[in-house]
């Protein structure tokens, strides 16, 4: 919390001089002790919101508890969290144009191992979205998988036609928060309730989020990594 | 104690540690990984004390909350990167200046 | 003659000069001293007494005129001014200064107000306006030496209307009415008369510069034309004069002290008028020692009045006529005196160049700038004062001396202010538990 | 909304509206803003015409719009408010005439009409405010009109002088701001009511009301230029001729001293302020501040400056009539704030008047100025005499009654006070007009400019003959009924008559 | 009886700024008529979810149908009504001027579609923020607030805005994180992370305690609570004027509501001590940041400062601990929300037709944007809380709240802290005096972001006169109801 101004001397290593550091370093094991001593003075048993979770997972859709918190019960967060994976997006997409980089071959072997991994990887990302209903897995996973592909891809030279990186892009970038946005809109009118699906088709209406939200995801954390704005076809 | 406290007792370790390394490192780089290691901390803290549940499986809730935490972290790792770098490219150091005024 | 032509008649006495005060209004009569003189003649000739309610005036204010001592009073005013006007008007035979004649006028309204006043706040009013009508009418017309004595007349008319204010308020607080007979009779009744006594006694003994306040009176006579100057010089101490009859309680209280006092001070100033002829017997003088032995007298028979109730009430109106003594003596003096001297030239009124003058009148002032430097110190500084007249190094010593008291009054004006204030305080103190 | 209660809102915005559009009227359209001005001033004139005929005969004006749940933003009109509202609109008609005539062909002429008159709309509410948060507000943002109007030449001098009159002012509201929120959380009311409206609180609170006096006086003192708070005033000079004499005449200056008024008759109410033992150091301090400014004024060769110590000294002629405890100071008081305004406004007209057609600023510049310009030296010794008290002009009267009430309440050393003042005012007054009348003029003026054989223009010259001869029938006439002592006589009553 | 359509209107002020924010992201060339437009349908909705809560008391909506526990609560009383009020008037002024301030000539015309998403998301973020009654839900609407803050003053470029931004960014996610580590905290005590479950809930505990503090400290991190403003100045200064503007009137608020929330709520038992610390760094803010604005060199970082001094203010409510206190607290928000939206508008105004902002050499420029100089008066006098404005009534109200509560020298602080104000706001209006007639390069400003500015500053001054209607408002749901002994 001392983090106010720098002093002007910095030493070699990029650190503070000694008195800068000392201070804090006792203030910290101070607030480290009342922090332990705080989480040790919690009750050993405590069960959260497993019972209630456990008690309404019938209803919710899908048979693996976090997935039902994360996209039904607590679908809410989910939803502005895909906000900020797209605002994290728009930010650095706002700070200017992907640097350019040096154009290197990538070497023989990386190019090998990326024409066989990438298949792969999407394949996995489609079954960890799939089997996230019943257990661990589920968009996030399943878009992070994906996002490798689209990296080890983006290391290797390849980018994305200028044919697609205008309008085409965005939509994929945003297919996750708007599908998201649109179901739990359309749902208002049927069920009354902001994200409330109906227990009959809340299963697929999940995966039809999930689905994309993966591609979303995937996309999107493959974007962030170019670091700034694509060349596009059109306007700039 | 059982292990759900020693790995909370861990996050904290982690959170002070990130703390310690935010304050004390000049170049952003370090901070921004210093930011990453708390962030670990604190979801290690809501993650290991879900299973403080006797036997049966652990709280789901907080997963959920470590996996939407994940994803915001990630986000924002992502943008302070590319702020970084972009600081970087104006001032030719990546490390916060004396506040300039004029 | 009914009510509403001679109220008419009345406000108009001091109203048409007070109007014709104004260039504009006059240009059209060639004559408008003796215009504005025109209503008082006029009120003479009603035969009977008149007098006007006006309570929308300032606090309640009237107007009137009785048959007797009034009218004289009046009579003897409208002579006096009468003369003065024919003797501004001979200058040249030409018009006189605008200026000169606004200050005249003004005076004059004055004059006759006061005359007619039946109340404190009248009488004071228009016993102000007169004076500072003579205060302007003295620095119009006169030369150097006048507007000297104008300016320590001025100081004496302030300070003479500070303790009549006082007086008029003490008067107020004591009696609802201010008519001079209610406060007469509030006074006579009145616990604690002694400051209002002290105050209306200070107050016009400096207005008529009776002695030892005279010290304005020979002044104002030196270098105005000196017909002119007696004439005028006459007028205040008259109404002056008139004050004292009018505000004090006189025949109504017994103070055998206070009278005692004011008589040793009437008499010294007759002694002191007499010497003064004795010592410099310049015609010019002379009707300037007797002005102040006139007051001399009137003092005198004041302080008996004082200390006398019975005398004055029987021998009272005696003083009136002293009063119309005084004004017609003066008036009678100065015809002669501008009758002998008809044939030679009277020193324009607006102060040329001494060089012009006749020889006389340079012998004269000669011999009065001899005198006064005799006085000493005050006339040396006056002399010193005027060699840098016109210099700029003298507005920069002014300057300085303004920037020096400004900063003076800055450091130290909290300090003076409360020792002022402070001294207030006592003297009020001392005042109220002596009196 | 009846008309009752939207009147006082009409008799606002009868100012405050032309002023708002004057803002946004482009520099060239004089006839449209002259227009705009005088229709204003004129319109303001007849409501409040029609306002005193029905307070006299007992008509409740009153607007209230709710500030905070149990604060309203109350206006209202009684006699006391009267007093000011009239002495300000019709002063402010006559500077308008004065300003138009004063400012022709300057600069920045929209901006200065639109401040000044939201200026006049301030003062108008400080007159009309029917509560002391109401009072507050009004208070403050006349603050935030006049210091435009300041500093509107723009030199450094003028921005100097409007910076040292925010320090004051600014000052002075955050303690009034402070006392009067007090006052409510110890009365739960702020409505101005006769006789006060804290004498029934328990006693103990006594003590902590006397700290809240003296908050609120200091807060008012400083616009009432009540020593020591006076500093702002003779800075305030530099600004344009109309605006001193607003300023001394009825915006600001007396904003200050009729806020006392109010603060010691319709908040603690007169008795209970003696009571609490307020009223003699105020009046010390006012007596001090009658001898300081005077002899300031004295050695002032600005003629401006000399006028404004003379305000500092005059104005506390008020303050004084007020807390000497008696029916008849406070007449002369209260005439006072009219008289004083009259007289003053008269004083700086002339002042800006030399100024203008002369370029006379000092008084040492002033020798033979009355060959020159006759009728505006008349105008000015009209006014100066008035300021001396001399009969039978305004300023007579006002000392006629603080000096009988003085002795009527028991405090003669007052009139010492006045007779002091009285003489140092003739001193720094008499040898100006000994100057400008009888000295012999110099050869050439320091910036003379022609009107085509008058003496200068007809705006300039009107107003201080129009208000030299109000100073002359507002003393004559001060008997007369509607005169300002006869309301100020009708004010009296009510709050001394149970 | 209700006249307005039973629409769930609370969850369209979240939704509508979300969809347009992904329409100005999808179609950039349309992004200001979108949002424009969304920007009134913001508007509308607000009014809409006022006029219910008005009519039919406080709203709570559980998203999802689940209710507290399960899933998430939005709630809607007085307080939450009172800061989408503030968003929605700043946000559509703002919104406003956005369409001059981008719309320039020359070569940096693309920060328009930059900048119009990312201020949806930011609006929409708050929204969310002051509709949540879930602490976890409340994190995640911080996030997205910072991130979007980040991006904004990130927008404009150049070393001092990058390296602001960064900072800011770091101590954005520090804060966070802090109060994550709360949030932890909390619902491994007590099982939940819905607000009123969790004030049902709370006992003073080890935990508890460990808990406030860290939220607390990461909330006034970001609410720039001296010493911890020092990131505050370089990042609102140095970003374009109506980010600015929207940092300095609603995002720092944001986390402050937060604050107020948890305190009212969650910790009401928070002791006297920890209240007067809070009441002390707010003094001590308000003095800084006065004297720190009055000797700055540039006209935004003076505006920065004041910003610093303003939030001062809103923590003198805590050691008062009464509604009028609070009442005052909230009533400073929302006026100098409004105030400083019109003070930065003015400021940009001024940088973009001069090219700068140095104070001294602001005669040349003021003198002819009168309109720009007016509204930074208008918006001065609410700063300085002179009346008649809105800053004079939450002065009022505070300085009441402290004399009732016997402690006036919170009073003190309040009238000194008004002028040092004073001093810096007519420091630089006093520039629109001088007559200095230099020449000087200049840019048109187009009328609609003097005008603008103007409204804004005159909305500032009504508040004055309109108090009754906010005040009333605020008492829905009496969210200071448990506070009425004080």
């Amino acid at each position: 919390m001392k983090k106010t101004r720098k002093p002007k001397s910095i030493t070699e290593n990029g650190k503070k001089p000694a008195q800068f550091r000392l201070l804090p370093a006792v203030l910290l094991s101070a607030l480290a002790v009342g922090l332990g001593y705080a989480v040790l003075s919690l009750p050993s048993q405590a069960s959260g919101l497993s019972e209630p979770v456990a008690a309404n997972l019938e209803s919710s859709g899908v048979s693996n508890p976090v997935t039902a918190v994360l996209l039904n019960f607590r679908g809410y967060d989910t939803l502005l969290e895909l906000g900020v994976l797209l605002l994290a997006l728009l930010g650095v997409w706002s700070l200017g144009a992907a640097p350019k980089r040096r154009e290197s071959s990538p070497g023989l072997v990386l190019e090998m191992l990326s024409r066989l991994l990438v298949p792969l990887l999407i394949l996995v990302a489609g079954y960890l979205l799939w089997i996230g209903v019943h257990a661990p897995g589920g968009a996030f996973q399943a878009g992070s998988v994906l996002a490798t592909a689209g990296v080890l891809s983006l290391l290797t030279g390849w980018r994305l036609d200028t044919r697609f990186s205008g309008l085409p892009l965005r939509i994929t970038l945003v297919a996750g928060l708007g599908v998201f946005v649109v179901v739990g809109i359309v749902l208002i009118p049927m069920g009354g309730r902001l994200l409330a699906y109906p227990p009959s088709f809340a299963g697929a209406l999940i995966l039809l989020i999930e689905a994309a939200a993966t591609l979303s995801i995937g996309i999107t954390l493959a974007a962030l990594f170019l670091g700034g704005r694509p060349e596009t076809g059109g306007h700039s | 104690m059982s292990s759900a406290f020693l790995y909370a007792l861990v996050g904290v370790g982690l959170f002070t540690l990130g703390l310690y390394a935010l304050i004390v490192h000049t170049h952003l780089l370090r901070k921004i990984l210093a930011i990453n290691v708390m962030a670990s901390g604190v979801f290690l803290v809501l993650v290991a004390l879900a299973a403080r549940t006797q036997g049966a499986t652990p709280d789901p809730v907080p997963h959920a909350m470590v996996i939407t935490g994940i994803v915001v972290a990630v986000s924002a790792t992502a943008l302070a990167l590319a702020l970084m770098l972009r600081v970087r490219a104006e001032t030719g150091r990546a490390e916060l200046a004396e506040e300039s005024q004029e | 003659m009914n009510t509403v032509p001679s109220a008419l008649l009345l406000i108009l006495v001091p109203l048409l000069p007070l109007l014709l005060v104004f260039p504009a209004l006059r240009s059209r009569f060639s004559r408008p001293c003796y215009i504005a003189l025109l209503p008082a003649l006029i009120l003479l000739a009603v035969p009977q007494a008149v007098s006007i309610d006006l309570p929308w005036l300032l606090m309640g204010s009237g107007l009137g005129i009785d048959d007797g001592a009034g009218r004289l009073l009046l009579a003897m005013s409208v002579l006096l001014w009468a003369v003065a006007a024919s003797l501004l008007h001979s200058v040249n035979g030409k018009p006189v200064d605008d200026r000169l004649t606004s200050c005249f006028l003004l005076t004059l309204a004055g004059n006759l107000g006061a005359i007619l006043a039946t109340d404190l706040v009248g009488f004071f009013t228009f016993s102000s306006l007169m004076g500072y009508g003579f205060y302007a009418l003295l620095i119009a017309g006169g030369g150097a030496e006048t507007r000297r004595a104008a300016r320590v007349y001025l100081v004496c008319l302030i300070v003479a209307d500070l303790a009549l204010f006082e007086a008029l308020l003490i008067a107020a607080a004591t009696a609802r009415d201010l008519d001079f007979e209610a406060v007469r009779q509030a006074m006579a009744q009145s616990a604690s008369p002694g400051l209002y006594l002290s105050m209306v006694l200070a107050g016009f003994a400096l207005k008529a510069g009776i002695w030892p306040l005279h010290f304005w009176l020979p002044l104002a006579f030196r270098s105005f034309p000196p017909a002119v100057a007696l004439l005028l010089g006459a007028v205040p101490v008259a109404i002056a004069l008139l004050g004292f009859v009018r505000w004090l309680p006189l025949g109504e209280v017994r103070l055998p002290a206070l009278g005692l006092i004011i008589q040793a001070m009437g008499a010294a100033a007759m002694f002191y008028a007499i010497l003064a002829a004795a010592k410099r017997a310049q015609p010019i003088r002379l009707p300037a020692c007797a002005a102040i032995f006139a007051s001399g007298l009137f003092t005198t028979f004041l302080g008996v009045g004082l200390g006398d109730p019975v005398a004055w009430n029987r021998h009272g109106n005696v003083a009136y006529f002293l009063i119309v003594f005084l004004g017609s003596g003066v008036a009678v003096l100065v015809i002669i005196t501008g009758w002998r001297r008809a044939r030679g030239h009277y020193p324009t009124m607006s102060g040329k160049p001494v060089d012009d003058s006749p020889p006389w009148f340079e012998r004269w002032s000669g011999a009065l700038t001899r005198w006064a430097a005799q006085v000493g110190g005050l006339s040396r500084l006056c002399a010193a004062w005027r060699a840098k007249v016109g210099g700029l190094r003298q507005i920069r010593a002014w300057q300085r001396a303004l920037h020096g008291s400004e900063r003076f009054l800055q450091r130290w004006a909290y300090a003076i202010t409360l020792f002022l204030l402070l001294g207030i305080v006592v003297v009020f103190a001392g005042a109220s538990s002596w009196i | 909304m009846s008309w009752d209660s939207a009147l006082p809102l009409f008799v606002l915005a009868s100012s405050l509206l032309p002023g708002l559009v004057i803002f946004f009227l482009p520099e060239e359209r004089v006839a449209i803003r002259t227009t705009l001005n005088l229709a204003g001033a004129v319109l303001k004139l007849a409501l409040v015409g029609v306002m005193i005929w029905g307070v006299f005969h007992g008509s409740h004006y009153e607007t209230r719009l709710p500030l905070l749940p149990g604060l309203d933003l109350l206006l209202r009109a009684d006699s006391l408010s009267m007093l000011f509202v009239v002495l300000s609109s019709v002063l402010w008609l006559v500077t308008t005439v004065y300003a138009v005539g004063y400012l022709e062909g300057s600069p920045n002429r929209s901006r200065f009409f639109g401040f000044f008159s939201l200026c006049v709309t301030a003062t108008i509410g400080v007159a009309l405010a029917g509560n002391l948060v109401t009072f507050l507000l009004f208070y403050e943002l006349l603050t935030l009109a006049t210091y435009p109007l300041i500093v509107h030449r723009g030199t450094d001098e003028a921005r100097r002088a409007g910076r040292t009159y925010l320090i004051y002012t600014i000052a002075g509201g955050a303690l009034l701001l402070i006392g009067t929120a007090w006052l409510y959380t110890l009365s739960g009311t702020l409505a101005f009511t006769a006789r006060g409206f804290l004498s029934g609180l328990d006693e103990s609170h006594n003590g902590v009301l006397v700290v809240i006096f003296v908050l609120l006086i200091a807060g008012l003192g400083v616009k009432a230029a009540l020593i020591p708070l006076h500093g702002w005033l003779p800075q305030a000079m530099v600004a344009a001729a109309p605006v001193s004499a607003l300023l001394h005449a009825v915006a600001v200056v007396k904003a200050g001293a009729f806020g006392i008024v109010r603060v010691v008759y319709d908040v603690y109410g007169l008795q209970f302020s003696a009571s609490l033992g307020v009223t003699l150091p105020l009046a010390i301090v006012a007596a001090v501040t009658i001898i300081y400014g005077s002899m300031r004024a004295l050695f002032q060769d600005d003629l401006k400056r000399r006028l404004a110590f003379s305000t500092v000294s005059q104005v506390a002629y008020i303050v004084l009539g007020i807390t000497i405890v008696g029916p008849l100071a406070a007449v002369g008081g209260l005439v006072h704030l009219v008289h004083q305004g009259v007289m003053k406004i008269t004083l700086f007209f002339c002042a800006g008047n030399l100024a203008e057609t002369l370029g006379i600023h000092n008084v040492s510049e002033m020798n033979g100025v009355g060959r020159r310009m006759p009728w505006t030296m008349v105008a000015f010794t009209v006014a100066a005499f008035g300021m001396i008290g001399t009969p039978p002009l305004a300023g007579f009267v006002s000392k006629w009654y603080l000096g009988l009430g003085a002795l009527d309440g028991g405090q003669g050393w007052v009139i010492f006070v006045l007779a002091g003042s009285s003489l140092l005012n003739a001193a720094y007054f008499l040898p100006i007009l000994y100057a400008a009348w009888f000295k012999a003029p110099p050869d050439a003026w320091l910036a003379e400019r022609s009107f085509g054989g008058r003496e200068t223009a007809w705006a300039l010259l009107a107003p201080p003959l129009v208000t030299a001869f109000l100073t002359l029938a507002l003393g004559l006439l001060a008997s007369a009924p509607f005169s300002p002592l006869q309301w100020a006589r009708f004010i009296t009553r009510l709050e001394y008559t149970p | 009886m209700s006249y307005v359509p039973d629409i769930h209107w609370g969850v369209m002020v979240i939704v509508l700024p979300l969809a347009g924010a992904v329409c100005c992201f999808l179609w950039p060339r349309r992004a200001v008529p979108l949002g424009l437009v969304t920007a009134l349908g913001i508007v509308a909705c607000v009014a809409g979810l006022g006029w219910q809560v008005v009519e039919q008391g406080a709203q709570r909506y559980a998203v999802g149908g689940w209710g507290a526990p399960l899933g998430i609560d939005l709630y809607a009383d007085g307080l939450s009504l009172l800061m989408l009020m503030v968003a929605a008037v700043a946000g559509l002024g703002i919104s406003v001027y956005s369409c001059g301030y981008f719309h320039r000539p020359d070569a940096k015309r693309d920060k328009a579609k930059h900048f119009w998403p990312l201020w949806m998301f930011l609006w929409a973020a708050l929204n969310a923020l002051f509709l949540s009654a879930d602490i976890f839900n409340l994190y995640v609407t911080l996030e997205l607030l910072g991130l979007a803050a980040v991006a904004l003053v990130a927008l404009a470029g150049g070393a001092d805005a990058l390296t602001g931004a960064m900072r800011y960014l770091l101590v954005s996610l520090l804060g966070s994180l802090f109060y994550l580590l709360g949030v932890a905290l909390l619902y491994h005590g007590f099982g939940s992370v819905d607000i009123t479950l969790l004030a049902e809930r709370v006992e003073p505990s080890p935990v508890v305690w460990a808990a406030m503090g860290l939220m607390v400290t990461g909330l006034l991190l970001k609410t720039a609570l001296f010493p911890l403003h020092f990131w505050l100045p370089s990042a609102h200064a140095s970003a374009p004027a109506p980010v600015s503007a929207l940092l300095s009137a609603l995002v720092v608020k944001a986390s402050f509501y937060i604050l107020l929330r948890l305190w009212l709520e969650i910790f009401p038992f928070a002791n006297a001590a920890l209240a007067q610390l809070l009441g002390l760094l707010g003094a001590a803010a308000v003095l800084w940041g006065g004297f720190q604005a009055l000797f700055q060199a540039r006209l935004k970082m003076l505006i920065a400062y004041s910003t610093v001094a303003q939030l001062g203010y809103l923590f003198l409510a805590f050691p008062l601990a009464n509604v009028i206190g609070w009442t005052g607290a909230l009533y400073m928000l929302l006026s100098h929300a409004v105030a400083k939206t019109a003070m930065f508008m003015a400021a940009g105004n001024i940088l973009y037709f001069g090219g700068h902002d140095r104070i001294v050499d602001l005669d040349r420029v003021v003198q002819r944007l009168p309109l720009t100089i007016t509204a930074f008066a208008l918006a001065g006098v609410s700063i300085m809380g002179l009346p008649p404005s809105g800053g004079f009534i939450a002065k009022w109200l505070l300085l009441e709240a402290a004399i009732r509560a016997a402690q006036w020298w919170w009073g003190g602080i309040l009238i000194l802290g008004g002028l040092l104000s004073a001093a810096w706001v007519f420091k630089v209006v006093g520039y629109a005096f001088t007559q200095s007639e230099v020449p000087h390069e200049t840019r048109t400003v187009p009328a609609s972001m003097e005008w603008t500015a103007l409204v804004m500053a005159v909305v500032a001054i009504l508040l004055g006169l309109f108090a009754p209607w906010p005040l009333a408002l605020l008492e829905i749901g009496s969210p200071f109801g448990r506070e009425n002994a004080g």
